[in-house]
Formats: C-alpha cells, sequence, structure tokens
C-alpha cells in the first residue's frame, strides 16, 4: 500500500533519514520502532508531506506521492495522528472533528455529520465532552480526540506517531484496544511506537530504524521481545562480534526479510 | 458627571473605529504570529485610491468606499508577498522590519503621486448632530459605531460557522495540525491578509471621510492606533481587539477633555507602556502570552 | 559651494553613524528597537540646554547629552528587558512616541541677553549656537565629528574581539544558553541598551550643535526605523555594517540625483529584498567568519 | 555531592516529576535511563534552574540551590549538555568553548574587554588543551553550525569541561551516533570527563552506560523505580515492564 524506497532526509546538515526502504501492506498494523533520534518522527513528517525528502521515493496505492503538499497527501487518503495529539486547545470537540474532515466540508456535509456519530459510537467519552474545549480534556482523551480527528478525514491508511507518549498504563491499554479495533473494521494502520511490547502485541508487520536506516524486517516473534527492546530502546548494536567499523552500517540483507 | 459619561460616549464611537483597526491587526497576527506594520499604510493607499475616484469621476459615496477596500487589499496582498510569504518561517521580526520599510516606500509613492499631501475626501453623510437627553452624537461616529458592530458580527459568523472560519482558528491555533488536516495553510494566511486588508480599508473610509480630508500620515495613524488597541487586548483576539479599541478611545477621549488635546496620544502611549511593561497579553491575551514563554523556556 | 554640501552630507552620514551603530548594538543582542531616537533626541536636548541656556562649554555639553541619553535608557531599560522580540520592539515604539510628543508640549525658556532661549514646545529649540560662538567652521566640525565616530568605532572593534562583545552575540543567539554559561542576561542586556542610548546620545548632541535648531518632529519613527535598517543592509556581522548600510543610503541614494524624488521607494524595497536574501545584512557573521580566515590565511602565506 | 528530596514537577496538569528523591555521592558515575517522557531531561531541567520545582529540594554540597537562577548554578559548579544540541552556531568552534570562560571567578571587568593579559593567554591555551582532547582541534575556526552532529556532541562536551564542574549532567551524549560513534564518545568519557569529578548521564545505549558507570537509576512517570548497580537493575522486572509497557497492576 505505501512503498518508500531510499528516502533520505536532513536537518540542516544533520543527516536525519539515510535512505529508508519500508513496505506498508493493505489491511494490516505495521509499526516502526527505534531508539530516540533514530528518525521515526522525520519518517512520519516526510510521508505527510511537511519534510521535502533530499532522496527517494514514496508511493502511494502505487502512484508516486514524494514531494506532494501535506493537503495533497491527506486527500490521497493518508491521515497522520501526530506525536504529542496536537488536538486545537481553544476549540471544543466537536469542532476538531469538524475541522479533522476539512477537505470534504465543502461539498459532503450531511456526511460529515454522519461520520462525527459513527466517531461519537466508538469514543462515547468524547460524546460527553462533545462541547468542551479540547485543551482542558486529559492526555488520554486528547488521544483519543486526535485518533478520532484523524478517522474524520477517512483514510485509507492512518499513521499514528507515538500515541502512548505520557500516558498512564491503563490508558496506553484502551488506546491499543483501539488501534486493534479500527484494523478490524478495515483501516491499515501504520504505527511509531515507544512501547514495544504492547506494538508487537498489535503488529502484524514491524521494523526497527536505527541512525535514519531501517536494520531489521520481519514479524512479531522473529526477533525475542527481550532484543527488539534492546535494541530499540537500549541502543544495543546487532552485531556485537562484528568489528566496530562494520557496526555503523548493519547489512540489511542478511536480516529475515518480510 | 454629564463631562464623563459624554466622553465616555464618544470614545466609544471613536473607539470603534480603533476596533475595526485592530481587528485587521489581529486577524494577521493571530494567524502568522508577525506584526504587519505597514498595515496601516496600506489602507491609507486605499483611501488614496478612494480619492482618486472621487476626484476623476466625481464618484459617489459607495464608489469611493468600494475603490478604497479594493485599494487596501491589493496593496496587502503586495505586502504579504513581499514581507510575509517569502520571509522563511520563524523570522517574525525580520517580517516585522521588512513590514517597516515597506511603509515608508508606500509613503513615498502616495507623496509623488498626490503632491499636495492633504486632499478633500467628500463625507459620508451631512447632517446636524443629534440630542438626546443631556448628551449629543454625531451622526458620522454613529454610522461609523454601526459598521463596526455590524462587520463584527459579520466577522463572528465567518469565524464561527464557516468552513474558511474553521481553517483559519486551526491554523492560528496550530499551524502544523492544521497542515494535517489538510489545510492549505499558505492560502489561508493569505486570505486573512485579504480579510485584514478589507477591514482596514472600511475602516480607513469611515475614519477618513468623517474626518473630511487624508494625509499620507494617515497610514502612521492607522497603524498605532490599531497595533495600541490590539497590544491592549492582547495580541491575536478578536474580542481583545474590540475591547482595546474601546479602551482606547475611552481613554483619549477622557484626556482630551481633562488634559487637553496635546495630551491624547501621550496617554494613549503611556497606557501602552504600562500594558507592556505590567501585563504583555493585555486585557484578552494573558494566557497565549504564558504559554509562548513557556514554550520559549522549553530546553 | 560645492565644497559646504559635500561638508554638509559628509557631517550627516557622520552623525547619523551614531544612531545607526547604536541600532546595531541591540540587533546584536537580538532585539529590535525602534526607538532609538528617542536617546538622540534627549540627549539634543539636554546638551542644548546645557550649552545654550546653561551656558557650559561644548565638550561638556556634549558629554552632559551623551550622560543624559545613557540615563534615559537606563530608566527605558529596567522595565522592559525581560520583554522580549516583538514586545520589546512595540515598547521601544511607544517610549520613543512618548519622549517626542513631550518635547512637543515641554517648555523652559530662559532670558539671555533680552532674548527667550529654550525649548518650547512644538516650535522647537533655537539658537543653539555653540559652535559659531566659538568659532569652529563646519570643516572642524565635521573633523570633531568624525574624531569622535572614529573613537566609538575603535571601542566597538576592541568590543567585537573581547569577551563582553561575545556575551552580546551570545544573548542574541540564545539568551537561555548564555544563561547556562553563567552569565546574568538581564544584566549585560540592561548594560548594552544603556551603551546603546550613550551611542545615540552623542550623535544627538552632535546634530543639535550642528543644526543649532532641534523640533520634535525630527525624531520621529521614521528617523529609528532609518537607524536600525542601516545595520540590517551593512550587516550585523561587524560594526562596519552599520555604516556601510549609512552610506549606501545617504552617500549613494542621496546623490544619484535620477532617484532623489524616490529614494524612500528604492531604499524601502532594497531593504525588503535583503531581508529576504541575506537577513542579517551584507556583512553578517557568516560573512566575516569567511573575510577573517581568508585574512588569516593571507597572513600565514607572508610568512 | 548532590542530594534531591521530594522533587514534583509538573506541566500543564501532567506530572513530569513526581515524589523524585535521588542523592549522588561524591566521584560517583551515575546512569540515568527511562522511556520517552519519564522525566529525566526534566529532572536535568530542574537541577540547572530552567524550569522551577513546584515542590521538593535540590542540594548540592549540602547547599540549596533549588529556587536559583540558571547562571547562579552555573557558577557553583554545575554544567550540563543538551539532548538537542545547544551551541552558537554563528560564532567559531573554539568560540563555542572559550564563551563558557565569561562567568569564571577571576574573569572581572578588565578581561571582559582586553585579552592581552597572561592569565587570558592561559585560558585560551586550556580550551585549545580541550578541543585537541575531544578531537576538535583542526577544526577549531569552523563555523560550530556547520559541524556533522557527532563533532557538536563533542563540543558541547568541551564547554561543559572548560568550567571544570564539579557536577557534571550529560544528556544522551550519544544520540544518533551509530555503534562506532558511540564506543568513541564512551571511551572520550570515560577517559577525559569523568576522571576527578561527579557525573550524571542520561542514555538508552547500555554499551555506554556500561562503559561509564557504576550506578543505575530508572525513571517511569516521573518516579525511580529503580536504582542500583547497573547490571541487577537491568534485570529488575519494574524495569523490563517499563520499557515492555506491562501494566504493573496486572504483572
Amino acid at each position: 500500500m505505501l512503498e518508500i524506497d531510499g528516502i533520505a532526509a536532513a536537518y540542516g546538515n544533520i543527516e536525519a533519514l539515510r535512505g529508508v526502504d519500508l513496505l506498508v501492506e493493505e489491511g494490516g498494523i505495521t509499526c516502526l520502532l527505534g531508539p530516540n533520534g533514530a528518525g521515526k518522527t522525520t519518517l512520519m513528517m516526510t510521508i505527510a508531506g511537511i519534510l521535502k525528502p533530499r532522496r527517494g521515493t514514496i508511493s502511494f496505492l502505487d502512484r508516486n506521492i514524494t514531494g506532494m503538499t501535506p493537503s495533497g497527501v491527506v486527500r490521497r487518503g493518508i491521515a497522520l495522528v501526530p506525536e504529542n495529539r496536537l488536538v486545537f486547545p481553544d476549540m471544543n470537540v466537536h469542532e476538531n472533528l469538524v475541522a479533522g474532515a476539512y477537505l470534504r466540508l465543502g461539498k459532503r456535509k450531511s456526511q460529515v455529520q454522519q461520520d462525527i456519530d459513527h466517531v461519537f459510537e466508538r469514543f462515547p467519552r468524547l460524546q460527553e465532552r462533545s462541547k468542551q474545549m479540547a485543551g482542558t480534556l486529559s492526555g488520554g482523551e486528547q488521544q483519543m480526540l486526535a485518533v478520532a480527528r484523524a478517522l474524520m478525514a477517512r483514510p485509507k491508511l492512518l499513521m499514528m506517531d507515538e500515541p502512548s507518549l505520557g500516558l498512564a498504563p491503563l490508558v496506553v491499554e484502551e488506546i491499543f484496544r483501539i488501534i486493534s479495533d479500527l484494523n478490524a473494521d478495515g483501516t491499515t494502520i501504520f504505527l511509531v511506537e515507544q512501547n514495544a511490547h504492547m506494538a508487537l502485541q498489535v503488529a502484524d508487520h514491524f521494523f526497527l530504524l536505527e541512525q535514519g536506516q531501517v536494520t531489521f524486517s520481519g514479524k512479531p516473534g522473529q526477533l525475542s521481545e527481550h532484543e527488539v527492546i534492546q535494541r530499540a530502546y537500549l541502543g544495543k548494536g546487532p552485531q556485537r562480534n562484528q568489528p566496530a567499523a562494520d557496526q555503523g552500517r548493519p547489512d540489511r540483507t542478511t536480516l529475515p526479510s518480510g | 458627571m454629564v463631562d464623563f459619561i459624554q466622553n465616555c460616549l464618544d470614545g466609544i464611537m471613536l473607539g470603534s473605529s480603533y476596533a475595526l483597526l485592530a481587528i485587521g491587526f489581529t486577524l494577521i497576527f493571530g494567524v502568522m504570529r508577525r506584526l504587519n506594520l505597514s498595515y496601516g499604510p496600506s489602507i491609507m493607499v486605499g483611501a488614496f485610491v478612494g480619492t482618486l475616484v472621487y476626484l476623476e469621476f466625481k464618484a459617489n459615496a459607495v464608489a469611493i468606499a468600494a475603490a478604497t477596500v479594493v485599494g487596501a487589499v491589493i496593496v496587502g496582498i503586495y505586502v504579504e508577498r513581499l514581507c510575509f510569504r517569502a520571509i522563511r518561517r520563524g523570522a517574525a521580526v525580520a517580517s516585522m522590519v521588512s513590514s517597516f520599510v515597506i511603509w515608508m516606500q508606500l509613503e513615498e509613492i502616495v507623496t509623488v503621486v498626490f503632491p499636495d499631501r492633504t486632499y478633500f475626501f467628500p463625507p459620508m453623510v451631512t447632517a446636524d448632530p443629534i440630542d438626546l437627553g443631556p448628551f449629543f452624537f454625531k451622526v458620522e461616529n454613529i454610522v461609523m459605531f454601526a459598521v463596526a458592530a455590524v462587520m463584527t458580527v459579520l466577522l463572528h459568523w465567518l469565524l464561527q460557522y464557516t468552513r474558511f472560519g474553521l481553517a483559519l482558528r486551526a491554523v492560528s491555533e496550530n499551524p502544523r495540525a492544521a497542515l494535517f488536516m489538510g489545510i492549505n495553510v499558505g492560502a489561508v494566511m493569505f486570505l486573512a491578509f485579504v480579510i485584514a486588508s478589507a477591514f482596514g480599508g472600511v475602516a480607513a473610509y469611515l475614519i477618513v471621510s468623517a474626518d473630511g480630508q487624508i494625509t499620507p500620515l494617515f497610514g502612521l495613524w492607522a497603524t498605532f492606533k490599531g497595533l495600541i488597541a490590539m497590544m491592549l487586548g492582547g495580541m491575536g483576539s478578536i474580542p481583545g481587539a474590540i475591547l482595546g479599541g474601546l479602551l482606547l478611545g475611552v481613554v483619549e477621549a477622557q484626556s482630551i477633555w481633562y488634559l487637553g488635546t496635546e495630551y491624547r496620544d501621550l496617554s494613549a502611549y503611556f497606557l501602552l507602556f504600562l500594558f507592556l511593561v505590567f501585563r504583555p497579553g493585555g486585557l484578552m491575551g494573558q494566557l497565549a502570552v504564558e504559554r509562548e514563554l513557556a514554550a520559549t523556556r522549553r530546553v | 559651494m560645492d565644497d559646504i554640501y559635500l561638508i554638509t552630507i559628509l557631517s550627516n552620514i557622520g552623525m547619523i553613524s551614531f544612531i545607526a551603530l547604536s541600532a546595531y548594538l541591540l540587533l546584536v543582542v537580538g532585539e529590535i528597537s525602534f526607538g532609538q531616537q528617542a536617546f538622540f533626541a534627549v540627549s539634543a536636548y539636554g546638551s542644548g540646554i546645557a550649552t545654550a541656556m546653561w551656558g557650559w562649554p561644548i565638550w561638556l555639553g556634549l558629554l552632559w547629552g551623551a550622560l543624559v541619553a545613557g540615563a534615559a535608557a537606563l530608566v527605558v531599560a529596567i522595565p522592559t528587558v525581560r520583554l522580549r522580540g516583538l514586545y520589546f520592539s512595540v515598547a521601544t515604539l511607544a517610549f520613543a512616541e512618548m519622549v517626542r510628543l513631550i518635547f512637543e508640549i515641554f517648555t523652559y525658556q530662559v532670558e539671555i541677553d533680552g532674548e527667550l532661549v529654550g525649548p518650547d514646545g512644538s516650535d522647537g529649540f533655537r539658537d543653539i549656537r555653540a559652535i559659531y560662538d566659538s568659532n569652529v567652521s563646519a570643516f572642524e566640525y565635521m573633523l570633531i565629528i568624525y574624531g569622535l565616530l572614529a573613537v566609538v568605532l575603535i571601542g566597538f572593534l576592541i568590543l567585537e574581539r573581547s569577551r563582553l562583545g561575545a556575551i552580546f552575540r551570545m544573548i542574541g543567539e540564545d539568551p537561555m544558553l548564555t544563561e547556562m554559561q553563567g552569565l546574568n542576561v538581564t544584566k549585560y542586556k540592561i548594560l548594552a541598551v544603556v551603551m546603546a542610548g550613550i551611542v545615540a546620545g552623542i550623535g544627538g548632541a552632535l546634530y543639535a550643535h550642528l543644526a543649532t535648531y532641534v523640533e520634535p518632529k525630527i525624531f520621529n519613527v521614521m528617523l529609528g526605523v532609518h537607524a536600525l535598517a542601516y545595520g540590517l543592509i551593512g550587516g550585523l556581522g561587524t560594526a562596519f555594517g552599520p555604516l556601510i548600510g549609512v552610506a549606501i543610503d545617504i552617500g549613494l541614494l542621496e546623490s544619484i540625483r535620477a532617484i532623489s524624488g524616490y529614494r524612500m521607494i528604492v531604499f524601502g524595497g532594497l531593504v525588503a529584498v535583503l531581508l529576504i536574501v541575506r537577513p542579517r545584512g551584507l556583512l553578517d557573521e557568516a560573512a566575516m567568519h569567511w573575510l577573517r580566515g581568508r585574512w588569516r590565511g593571507l597572513i600565514r602565506a607572508e610568512n | 555531592m548532590l542530594r534531591i528530596e521530594g522533587l514534583r514537577r509538573s506541566f500543564g496538569g501532567v506530572a513530569a516529576l513526581e515524589e523524585l528523591d535521588l542523592a549522588v555521592a561524591d566521584g560517583e558515575v551515575m546512569g540515568l535511563i527511562g522511556p520517552n517522557g519519564s522525566g529525566k531531561t526534566t529532572l536535568f531541567n530542574v537541577i540547572t534552574g530552567v524550569h522551577q520545582a513546584d515542590t521538593g529540594r535540590v542540594l548540592l554540597r549540602e547547599e540549596e540551590i533549588t529556587r536559583s537562577t540558571p547562571a547562579r548554578i552555573v557558577r557553583q559548579g554545575i554544567a550540563r549538555t543538551f539532548q538537542n544540541l545547544r551551541i552558537f552556531q554563528r560564532m567559531s568552534v573554539r568560540e563555542n568553548v572559550w564563551v563558557a570562560q565569561h562567568s569564571l571567578p577571576g574573569v572581572g571587568p578588565m578581561a571582559l574587554m582586553s585579552n592581552r593579559s597572561a592569565a587570558e593567554r592561559a585560558r585560551k591555551a586550556e580550551v585549545d588543551r580541550l578541543l585537541d582532547a575531544v578531537g576538535l582541534a583542526d577544526r577549531r575556526n569552523v563555523l560550530a553550525g556547520s559541524l556533522p552532529l557527532p563533532d557538536q556532541r563533542r563540543l558541547e562536551l568541551a564547554r561543559a569541561l572548560v568550567r571544570s564542574p564539579a557536577l557534571l549532567l550529560l544528556d544522551e551524549p550519544a544520540g544518533g551516533m551509530t555503534p562506532a560513534e558511540t564506543a568513541e564518545m564512551a571511551a572520550l568519557i570515560r577517559d577525559f570527563a569523568v576522571p576527578g569529578r561527579t557525573c550524571i548521564v542520561i542514555e538508552h545505549k547500555l554499551d555506554l552506560i556500561s562503559t561509564l558507570c557504576q550506578r543505575l537509576c530508572v525513571l517511569n512517570f516521573g518516579r525511580k523505580i529503580a536504582d542500583g548497580e547497573p547490571g541487577r537493575v537491568l534485570e529488575h522486572p519494574e524495569v523490563l515492564e517499563a520499557y515492555l509497557g506491562r501494566d504493573a497492576v496486572n504483572a
């Protein structure tokens, strides 16, 4: 569905992505794990059209979307739940949801109202707070609102950047339940997560991103959870017995492929 | 006491035009987080376009008003392209300085085209003041107040109940998140500029026609009045702009009466200075300022 | 005749350079001031009062003017330094307009030789004749202006190589990081504002005595904006930047007759375009770094 | 050296640090780990005065610094580096280290204006010695903003060391580095930065932690969940849970 081929991106002279190859299959949950500063959010921004890549191509449903404007990307059917949620704090919940359907507001207003009803069915807590300012919601509620708002774009692919960041464990479980439900109802999901345990439970496929490169691609279970955590968060290189010079660029082809 | 109340009423009438100017300022600041100091001069150019239409065609009030608004919008677009769009994101101060030098440019252009500097501007209405008990009202002030009220209601409708208004609010609350919604942030900023300029054009027409004359100095006057009113109310807040405009009007009216005309501007600047030092967020914008301060302190 | 014209232009360039340097110093600490003309004005009035009304000698009048300007700057600095960015700029603007409007109503006159001398509200302040009374020619006065400018400029160049100059640049780039180097940013910013006030004050005192007549409306925001624009044209990497800006504006634009009536149109456009392509001016920090590298290379090659 | 008592700090109702107690002994090198958002950098910010603590105390050598300004805290002997690199981009590499000396005791008003005295020459020599030690001597005249990321981290380290701080706070000194670069950085910190001073290192990379630290402390949701000898801490069930994200109640 989403094919990323050799994407490189940089902030000034600090290179954040050094040739990322990645594939998101339709209908599944694909997960991207990696340590801080590995380039996960940069990749999301590049897909969403906020950041222009220096090299490489991104294609979605077999059409090239590299360098497209953010609104073009949304129009093609990719919605993003951004890191730190970024709800509109001085708008109420209902208005936030309407904003999520912005591109459809011109023509299909009744459809938007229907969608809001659907979203409220899925998130009854949001319906209760429909007139409340988004800035006054709790962290978990804001996260739900961010997800609901992204759904209002009727995305074919939903990208989520660290939806569990800063949330209490019980809330995290609820968020992941929602992710599974959404996927069961047919939304393809591309998830960036720090919570490896939860992510590996729901994912069909996952990638490890280290220093701007994909260093592992496979299904949960192909790598022990322990090793995933060691590599993704505690930065243990994959081939510790190799000479130091090789460790910077692990050979992707020797890793199990998806 | 009657004097005091009469001054307040006069101040509110006067302040309604300041409020219109401040709304234009605050719309631009709200979506861009930048100050457009060229705002006054652009609407001044608009008013001179209106003068030109009057001089050349002896046009009626509606045509002059329309020409003023169109002129203000066209110059506003020029300023947006040169001082805002072209300057990279994050360089708010560069935009401010740029808009300041363009101000001088616009003033000189007007002086070259209209060498006599002061021109007659046809009044909108000619009628005697209306008495109401111990108080009296000038008709043009009542018109000004009424138009300002209608424009404010119109703006409220636009912001709260239209698709564009939603986009505009989204951009001013969080431009990054607005992008993720598929909102074309650049286009929204451009349109906000156009609307602000149109507001300014209306304000310019009302003020200049009430004065009966126009000079290039009107640009400086409008920028300062709009800027002070906006900062008193709180940058980026529309209710703040209205409140700030009215407050400024009342303070000016009172100081003219009790201190003398030469103290009018001085007391306005003094009030602004006090607000900046003790309450930089103004009447309504304190929260936004605190949020921004917190952001700059983040390491 | 031409000589007088040239001397007048050169004297103007010299005087305006002080206020340009003053605005530049604040640009270096990262603040935009639209109000340096206020200190120019305070000193013009202050020194004029000292020489014309109190009968002080001219050098003492100049010193007094600069000190008064510095004191005024201190008064503004204390409440406003904690404001940043747009807020600081608007505060300086408000202060400068307040100063101008106060001079519009400020009257303080004494009778000297049967004539009333001293500031008279919006009619201004006439007969500041100290340099004519002491028979200083226009040419000699120009030399005084440039002598003082040279002293100030040398001061700036020393400052630039010193730790204090580095502190100002640090604040301009990242105040929090500067604080994290153990430096009290507020204290140094107040120092910068006061120094800038004094520099503008020297210019103002020189101006009052050359013109012999000052009126409040000269000190409007246009003067302040010009001062600011000079640094932004010439560059923020060196104190020569604002001087280059002054030379471009007055020296070049004023002397080209074809554009004499349209000077502000050209100047405004020039600055606006420069802000897009070189936001920190022609000689910005990177350019100066490159030049210094070149210079070091040359010296090494010589040896 | 450093003692923290009941420290609490929240941002807009979300607690970043909650009732944190921590003591670091003289000469100790402590690693600090924890998931994203667990409060590590907030702790550094509160220690250095960038953020004020809501409640609780921070003591340096038994002297309270809780309400002090960042500048005063730095002068009392704490230096730090930043997770999101902070350098003066418009200054040269050498100047970036030199600027940290401005507030050293002995740099009086005269030294602020003139750089010709013997003491000043000695201070400049110290800057060059440090640049040499971190391997930036040959690029000392380059604009700091043009350095690649690993070199910018080295530059921050040199800048922190030039004040000879008693307490050194390193925030992800190997963030974004390749394993080879990380190993180099770890060796540099171990051999050059750490000896003779107390140090707290925020780092996710276990290689670096195990090279440097005798002690490891783990934060989660602003609380300390484990503290002790690194090998043992990493086996601690609650630590694994913090990273695994298992709900502690159900475990």
